[in-house]
């Protein structure tokens, strides 16, 4: 079921204890940052956490890292200047970490979403990253068998929902959201905007409101990541 | 061999990086797609011209990015997979990560270009790991770029600082994928691999003997085109 | 059992077809993702009303399908999987055929409503195909609906032409699903499958016993909710 | 490489015997109607071709069989009341037949385009569909084996494509179109207008041009395909 609520705190507030949570987001782009700061204060522990890196400077999901809230990071990309908490929680032994190609980590999120129970594909084969998975020659090629990564919760930003929690995305913001909305059993979204329904192009959504529990308004900061310059287009409902 | 290798000896002088850039981008053949993988790559893109018509894709999901984002055209949720603030050009397209690498996991896009630890002479890559002790990996994209471009187009500097050449028998670093590299580009030599073994395009600065002397696999002369 | 089998009579006469698709209507929780199939399933969409704000998915390809297509309203590009031309809700969305799929066969939907040939005790599903020789085969989505949605509602008559019923101890037609139905809308009862067998919710102009001389595998009452 | 060409006939020029061919559409719904009719004319025979049905009527793809010209047909749905030509084809024992559930068609040309080697999923577990392929239990549910549909070529039909090939297409006409784009080598597209590069929003592009090989502009019959009430928006380039 679909529901709008006032606030991130009660977006998050039915995440548990030893939840696998999914955080979209590449870069800044597509974070949702109101999101992560609100399951910080929700208090939810042992969490595994699936993002495209493991946190940068002092905030955000890297804050998580910083207090012991993340028992394990499923990521392709943990190592970066600026990733000193899981840096330091992976040195002391305190973090666990499943490192997982980009595009794996994308077809597997992908793969949870469409009901696939695993594939084959040559990326990763004849390296570290595919020891002690399950390999065959395929046409010629050899390639790992990959399982998908389902979640119990994802925490995702877009620009817009309408009332039937369909979504559009703002440029490269779009990544992981469409998704990670598929492949969680309970999808939370902070857009910037709600638009009534029927504003939304049929032909232009992204994720249909089928893979959407939670709405949750943020407005955008400032002008940066919203505004009269989108890359959307509405009708008139 | 001593014709061959003067003939294919075109610069009097090792290539600088730029010089290197500019090779690559004229020999991208035009209307191709192209990745241009984190540091060195990226300076292909300043080389390559409209007449070309290349189609830039970053794995973070867009095909026709344009150039580096400057002061009010930065916008936060534009950017590439070294997370820079970059521009759209007209005809580009925006799709999700899954979408994204289906694209280059597929075969659509013609070339990547690669730094490199390590090249194999069998076209094994190296990139993405030193594998020291205490390390914390991280890997990216690489390996899916790797094993899906049509051609992969290493860039990187022969030698390390300590003079040992990239280019090896077998790769000691940990591999990104098996036989995937079809080009190296270097400031001393232009290589290319294949069923054969590894054959030199043409040098920079130094003949095919004295290179010879750097690279511990044997090297021949490309046939002529 | 002959208080519980009275209980649950709640009509003096068979279901009509229409009465059955009325009943299934009313048992979709508001706010359900649908898809229904092709036949005696579409009738159920005259029957849910506005409150229960529930979107209906065609497996070509969108979400918020509306009633089927009148005169003007007819446009060749907006058919449902029965290749009716049928209308567009607000809020609705397209996507391709994969990504339709993506949805079905992930779980997604709520509820799929289908016909059937037979269902067994165990739940399993034959509606694609009678097995007859010589018979030309063709399944499209069946069996992703019945592997995919969250629950699988069958609508069928109890029995053949012949009088046979459709309910069986094992499927002789062509499997479509295993242990994947749900309940059984049927004209003469509403029956549940699960892992204790079959039940029954209601019948129609019928007591238990009259029902149980007629269906080949042991019935009872389903405890009341 | 992506090129323009000016009439249906130079677009299947190429196509050679035995060649593997995709056509979209899902009923009348972004059917290439006169790619197929192009295809019919050139001559093309020995053709393994991809479809949900086999054709329908005296028309497209249902001639191209009745013609003798397809040895094997992959598809969901072969039979229909108007499928005579199938019918009596598959009936002499002179065409093959691949029966393949509809979700596992889609997905099998989705991997395809997405270089994934093959898959497992619930869809035909237990039943005839399944006999003689590779099967697992995971996570407690029987998985199929699947592997990738290729194609040398796809037909398909979009609304409108721009100077780089970019694709957009209408309603439920969309289909098939945008996994066999990518599925096949050469991708051939027929649409109802071609606007200049710069005129689609790019966050609207249904099918990127690198999946687009030749396009070929076919107006729309009368008002019932394309026309000033599209469901897709414009920006002015």
């Amino acid at each position: 079921m679909l529901n709008f609520v006032e606030s991130v705190q009660e977006a998050v507030s039915g995440i548990k204890d030893g939840s696998t949570v999914m955080i979209g987001g590449f870069g800044n782009a597509g974070q949702p940052f109101e999101l992560i700061d609100a399951l910080m204060d929700c208090g939810a522990t042992d969490l595994t956490v699936v993002n495209n890196n493991a946190g940068q400077g002092d905030q955000g999901l890297a804050l998580l890292i910083k207090e012991g809230r993340v028992r394990k990071m499923i990521c392709s990309f943990p190592r970066q200047s600026d990733s000193w908490h899981f840096d330091a929680r992976y040195k002391a032994g305190q973090i666990e970490l499943e490192l997982v190609p980009q595009g794996n980590l994308a077809e597997r999120i992908r793969a949870a979403g469409a009901g696939i129970g695993g594939f084959f594909t040559p990326t990763g084969y004849g390296t570290m990253l595919a020891e002690g998975k399950e390999t065959r020659i395929i046409d010629g090629r050899g390639q790992v068998f990959e399982t998908p990564i389902h979640a119990d919760v994802a925490l995702i930003k877009a620009l817009k929902a309408d009332g039937k929690g369909n979504l559009v995305y703002r440029k490269t913001a779009r990544n992981f959201g469409p998704i990670m909305a598929a492949a969680a059993r309970h999808t939370i979204v902070q857009v910037a905007e709600i638009v009534p329904t029927g504003a939304l192009d049929p032909e232009n959504v992204v994720t249909p409101g089928i893979y959407v529990n939670t709405v949750v308004r943020v407005p955008a900061a400032a002008d940066t990541t919203a505004g009269s310059t989108t890359g959307t287009e509405e009708k008139v409902a | 061999m001593g014709v061959m290798e003067s003939s294919i000896k075109t610069s009097e002088a090792p290539l600088s990086r730029d010089d290197l850039a500019r090779l690559v981008a004229r020999d991208i053949a035009p209307g191709s797609f192209v990745n241009l993988g984190i540091g060195q790559p990226t300076l292909v893109s300043n080389y390559l011209t409209e007449d070309q018509d290349i189609t830039l894709h970053t794995e973070n999901g867009m095909l026709g990015m344009g150039p580096e984002a400057k002061d009010d055209e930065i916008d936060e949720d534009l950017i590439n997979a070294g997370k820079i603030p970059v521009t759209e050009l007209p005809g580009a397209s925006y799709f999700h990560h899954a979408d994204s690498f289906a694209m280059m996991r597929g075969g659509h896009l013609d070339i990547c270009v690669l730094g490199a630890f390590q090249v194999s002479v069998t076209g094994d890559l190296a990139n993405w790991h030193t594998g020291a002790p205490g390390a914390i990996p991280a890997v990216g994209g690489a390996m899916d770029l790797a094993t899906g471009a049509k051609d992969v187009f290493v860039m990187m500097t022969l030698l390390t600082r300590e003079g040992a050449s990239k280019i090896v028998e077998t790769c000691t670093y940990p591999l990104t994928g098996v036989g995937c590299v079809t080009r190296v580009y270097t400031d001393k030599a232009v290589f290319l691999t294949g069923p054969g073994g590894i054959t030199v395009r043409e040098t920079f600065g130094c003949t095919l003997e004295e290179l010879q002397e750097l690279v511990p696999v044997p090297l021949k002369a490309a046939a002529a085109a």
